[in-house]
């Protein structure tokens, strides 16, 4: 029977795009793996604290950037709230660590499930709804959180800001980025790790289900809007733990950066690095990252560069710069 | 506060509310009626509106051009601009992959672009403001105390909006409008031109922000982030339920009226707040607006 | 246990003013294949959405094993051993045809946590591997969904749905565009999954050639309204069911 | 007679449903020809290739001696080919004049509009009855005559008619067909979709049958109607 339905089905007349070569895939993908954690590790030998500077900037938006792969690549979400969660994830780690003196890695854990938790709620109320609607009800939900951190002045020290005391962990205190570095980097790993095991998983293959399907997510068993909620809430929770990161080496925070801009340049990010695959998320944080932070002394420049970016990418690459490169070098390959 | 107060607050509430709200309800026609034509929410609506106030500034300040060539030169502006855009960048996004965030990102990124250009020519350097085209007159109507310049932008938007109105309504193009909104497919059935259809759609959503530019511009300090005015014609577009014109309008006089309340009732702080907070409690209460249409049901 | 797996007793459906189904009643023995056809527009998807749950039926009754499913969320039938393919096809298109698959395990591949956390879980996989094999999909379990040419993506959505180990397999439409050889292809793999496995099979479908190889049982739906039922030579010469086909004149044709 | 409609080896595709491979017919001037076939056989595909709304892969369309296959779709109805779409595309919010009205979207002879809406009206009484009415409200055999009357209102040389009877009642069936035989007389040329095999055929002069894309028979619709094998189509016997 099996034999003879092979036969009875053939095979397309030209060889079958999209079909993956898993052997020479992960052999780069290793490779790859390996000079960039040799590169995290001699990093802070060469460099000077600024580069570590934006090197920890980086790695805060990597975890960013994942947050919003899972619940916008994987799970295709289009959710607007980045920055808010991103913003409680900062406040709440800071007022662990100023008010009540906790241990940084305590903090952390708790900015992440706080941001998760508020996630949760709104991903419940939001995910009513669909498409525009989803994103419209986030831009509104972060527009204002922002209003809050404005002026929650008790809180959050309203428009002058908050000051953030060093991270601590028993008498150890962080007190450089040379210093916070190790302790980010180890965090961001595992965040990176932590994104490619749910990918793999029951819980990522059920996103990517819904994503691709909704109505065939329902057929497989998959409890649709469960599965949005919990992407959603854990799209928070890396944002909140990257807010706790960022916490953890800067000193001040204002409400200012923490508005749509931020999400927006997130989204950026993981639209350019490619919709949809961790390494796009990775390498678009990094890549755009580094050029935000060129253009940081210009910032109308910066706006006019970004919004064209976005723009020629829809147009002609809207599979992301890898997925671009690959098809490219598929393309000269084949000749 | 006492019974008269109160009274006083309401009655001023009601007109600054109409007034302002007449702009937030343009605004919102502009979004909807790209939204009904095209399903795509134009994030960029806001910078639309922002620039077109620049070009007009730009023209009168610097230019020295009267004011009769200034308005319908920037509203032509603002038409051809935002067609374009439709023509060469949308047009090209959808044929690259079609899907409706992708189109999203691509309005966003024009946003940007359109914000930093306003930055770099220096322009959005320092707040500025529009020369008034009358001398604002205090009148009292009521208890409530509104200016000449009130009058004009409230008589101008509500005319404009019943200009749109009737074009939508009989006009041979307005139908096609409304035809390609309904369904596409048999649009292009009895002979009508897609592709051309948006661009006239995208090209009149850019000239109503214009006028809402030129009618705004006189009672705001303008800076290039005076886009975000947006919002309010989000929150009124969502109020009304996002694809109905007239709810576009009864959501924008809405919006101007809760913010004025607010305002005058709480707190002048918490008027920022006030658009949110009628986003959430709409979507939450009532997802498809005040005058959307029953969600269908998905055919499987 | 019930003798029927599946019951439907005065189905009822309606779209605003219109009535889709109108008092319907089926009944589905286990371990047959039944047919449900019918000309355009008669009902029959409206009634096989109902079924699977993904409308809500405004009266009636659905009872699968004897118990009442006329509430259960869509989600819940997969887990109560219910799967659907779809007419118009709902693969995950931008995944690979093993992907498609695994989701359709996606009941059985949570056991454990090691099961949960598993790219690729035990017990689950080899089921797979049998699956691809069974619809001749092997060869491209690398390639994305919809890379496939048309027949192999309905022979996915058939291998997914099966993937879920259904006691009840609803297909709607499952020959719709596919070429002769596949039909009989198709034709050979049903027979079999009902014959050799005991999976109940209920099918909505217009391509006669294949429902009358198949079935046991033939429904004829026409205007919402059960017109004729019984078996595949008892159907095929009702006039009422020649006539809602081919229209009155052929009825002696 | 000339072939007003000539498809040679034409091959498309709908997004990821099946392709048409190189179907080639013909459709001469002021026949009626039927297009038959199950569902899915790709007889809507090819009334859409032909309507421009679908890309053709290979092979031509020539409409009138005039190559079409690569022509807007607005360019198409200006040349007077006009399809009226399966099941209820009408304009749902629009009232029935509106649709009308918007049948006559290419046209710029505002007066013999004019004149061929009070025709239409008078082919179909009940839609005139109905003017003011939201066409979303109308019952289904009302929104076949709507869509029907819509195309008239272009001015066609050769109607495109996917699936009139979808739906109906036998009795409506009848009427609509009735209508569809009347306007064959006054000249117009028809290209007919159709599942309801007996009536196509007593209404057509020659048809064709798709099976999964491909032509599978052809012939003298009197003879078809006696031809075993569009029962086994059909009935599967």
């Amino acid at each position: 029977m099996s034999d003879k339905s092979v036969l009875m089905f053939p095979r397309p007349k030209s060889d079958t795009p999209g079909l993956a070569k898993p052997g020479s895939m992960l052999l780069t993908q290793g490779a790859l793996m390996a000079l960039g954690a040799a590169a995290l590790i001699v990093l802070p030998f060469l460099v000077t604290g600024y580069v570590l500077y934006i090197a920890n900037l980086l790695l805060v938006f990597i975890v960013l950037c994942l947050g919003l792969h899972l619940v916008i690549g994987e799970t295709g979400q289009f959710a607007l709230a980045h920055a808010a969660f991103y913003g409680i994830g900062i406040y709440t780690s800071g007022l662990a660590g100023n008010a009540l003196g906790w241990p940084f890695p305590l903090s952390m854990l708790l900015a992440g499930l706080v941001a998760g938790a508020v996630g949760l709620v709104i991903g419940a109320v939001a995910l009513r709804m669909r498409d525009i609607y989803l994103a419209l009800a986030t831009f509104a939900f972060g527009e204002a959180m922002q209003w809050v951190f404005l002026n929650w002045d008790q809180v959050t020290g309203g428009p002058n800001g908050l000051r953030i005391s060093p991270a601590r962990l028993g008498s150890l205190e962080v007190l450089t980025d040379r210093q916070a570095y190790p302790v980010v980097v180890i965090v961001a790993l595992l965040m990176i790790v932590l994104t490619v095991v749910i990918s793999r998983s029951r819980l990522g293959r059920s996103f990517r289900a819904v994503r691709e399907s909704d109505v065939a997510a329902m057929a497989m068993g998959i409890p649709v809007r469960r599965a949005k909620i919990t992407a959603f809430g854990l799209s928070a929770f890396y944002a909140g733990i990257a807010g706790s990161m960022f916490a953890t080496f800067s000193t001040y925070i204002h409400p200012d950066s923490l508005g749509f801009q931020t999400t927006i340049l997130v989204l950026t990010m993981v639209v350019v690095g490619g919709l949809g695959s961790i390494t796009g998320a990775v390498g678009g944080a990094i890549v755009f990252g580094l050029i935000s932070e060129f253009l940081r002394q210009t910032p109308s420049y910066q706006e006019i560069i970004y919004g064209l970016i976005l723009i020629v990418f829809m147009m002609y690459a809207p599979r992301g710069l890898f997925a671009f490169v690959r098809d490219l070098m598929g393309r000269m390959a084949r000749g | 506060m006492t019974i008269d107060v109160v009274f006083l607050f309401l009655q001023q509430g009601v007109a600054s509310g109409l007034v302002i709200g007449s702009v937030y309800a343009l605004i919102a026609l502009a979004i909807v009626v790209i939204f009904k034509t095209s399903e795509v929410p134009n994030f960029s609506q806001g910078e639309m509106v922002m620039a077109a106030g620049y070009i007009a500034l730009y023209l009168l300040v610097f230019r020295s051009m009267p004011l009769w060539i200034v308005m319908p030169a920037t509203i032509l502006a603002a038409y051809a601009g935002a067609a374009l855009f439709r023509r060469l960048v949308l047009n090209q996004v959808a044929r690259a992959n079609g899907s409706p965030v992708n189109l999203v990102i691509a309005t966003l990124g024009l946003s940007y672009v359109l914000r930093g250009f306003v930055r770099q020519t220096g322009f959005g350097d320092t707040p500025r403001s529009f020369p008034p085209v009358i001398e604002p007159q205090s009148i009292m109507i009521g208890q409530a105390a509104v200016t000449t310049l009130d009058l004009v932008i409230l008589t101008t938007a509500v005319l404009v909006m019943a200009a749109f109105f009737w074009m939508f309504k009989y006009t041979k193009i307005g139908r096609a409008m409304r035809a390609v909104g309904m369904n596409p497919k048999a649009a292009q059935l009895v002979g009508v031109d897609l592709t051309r259809i948006h661009m006239i759609v995208w090209g009149l959503s850019g000239g109503i922000s214009a006028i809402a530019a030129l009618l705004i511009s006189p009672k705001v300090l303008m800076t290039a982030d005076m886009g975000s005015i947006v919002t309010m014609g989000f929150a009124a577009a969502i109020v009304g339920g996002f694809t109905s014109l007239p709810g576009a309008v009864v959501g924008g006089f809405l919006i101007g009226i809760i913010e004025n309340f607010v305002g005058l009732f709480i707190s002048s702080r918490a008027i920022v707040l006030a658009p949110f907070v009628a986003i959430m409690l709409v979507l939450v209460i009532r997802p498809q607006g005040l005058f959307g249409g029953r969600v269908e049901i998905k055919k499987v | 246990m019930a003798e029927n797996l599946l019951e439907v007793t005065d189905l009822t459906v309606r779209f605003g003013g219109l009535t889709a189904v109108n008092k319907f009643d089926i009944a589905v023995q286990r371990g047959t294949i039944h047919a449900l056809i019918g000309p355009n527009g008669a009902g029959k998807s409206t009634t096989f959405n109902c079924i699977s749950r993904f409308y809500e039926p405004t009266a009636g009754r659905i009872l699968l094993n004897g118990v009442d499913v006329t509430r259960s969320p869509a989600s819940a039938m997969a887990g109560l051993g219910v799967a659907r393919t779809f007419q118009n096809l709902e693969l995950f298109g931008e995944l690979t045809v093993f992907e498609n698959v695994m989701i359709g395990a996606h009941v059985h591949a949570g056991r454990s946590w090691a099961d949960a956390l598993s790219a690729r879980p035990s017990g689950v996989v080899d089921h797979i591997e049998h699956l691809l094999q069974r619809t001749g999909l092997t060869a491209y379990r690398n390639t994305v969904a919809r890379n496939l040419d048309f027949g192999h993506q309905k022979l996915l959505e058939l291998a997914r749905a099966l993937a879920i180990r259904p006691r009840l397999l609803l297909l709607d439409e499952p020959a719709a565009g596919l070429r002769n050889r596949e039909i009989a292809a198709l034709d050979a793999l049903l027979t079999d999954l009902c014959r050799r496995e005991g999976i109940t099979i209920l099918l909505v479908e217009h391509v006669m050639q294949l429902v009358m190889a198949i079935s046991d049982r033939v429904t004829v739906l026409n205007f919402g309204t059960k017109i004729a039922e019984g078996t595949p030579d008892e159907v095929r010469n009702d006039p009422s069911v020649i006539e809602a086909y081919l229209g009155q004149e052929m009825v002696h044709a | 007679m000339p072939d007003l409609l000539e498809l040679t080896g034409v091959s498309a595709s709908y997004g990821r449903i099946q392709a048409l491979s190189g179907v080639s017919l013909s459709v001469p001037e002021g026949s009626i020809v039927a297009l038959l076939g199950s569902n899915g056989a790709g007889k809507t595909t090819t009334l859409n290739a032909i309507s421009r709304l679908v890309p053709v892969q290979s092979g031509n369309i020539r409409f009138d001696g005039k190559p079409i296959e690569s022509m807007a779709s607005h360019r198409v109805v200006e040349g007077g080919v006009v399809q009226v779409p399966e099941g209820r595309e009408v304009f749902r919010d629009m009232s029935v004049r509106e649709n009308l009205e918007m049948g006559a979207y290419r046209r710029k002879d505002p007066k013999s509009v004019r004149a061929d809406f009070e025709r239409i009206l008078d082919y179909f009484p009940k839609l005139r009855e109905r003017l003011q009415q939201r066409a979303g409200t109308l019952s289904g055999g009302e929104q076949q005559m709507l869509l029907i009357g819509r195309a008239l209102m272009a001015r066609p040389r050769l109607l495109l008619l996917d699936e009139p009877s979808l739906g109906l009642s036998p009795v409506l069936v009848q009427q609509i067909f009735g209508f569809i035989d009347r306007l064959n007389k006054d000249g117009l040329t028809i290209l007919l979709v159709e599942q309801n095999a007996a009536v196509a055929l007593s209404t057509s002069s020659y048809a064709y049958i798709l099976e999964n894309g491909e032509l599978a028979l052809q012939g003298a619709s009197k003879e078809l109607r006696h031809d075993d094998s569009v029962r086994r189509t059909y009935l599967g016997h």
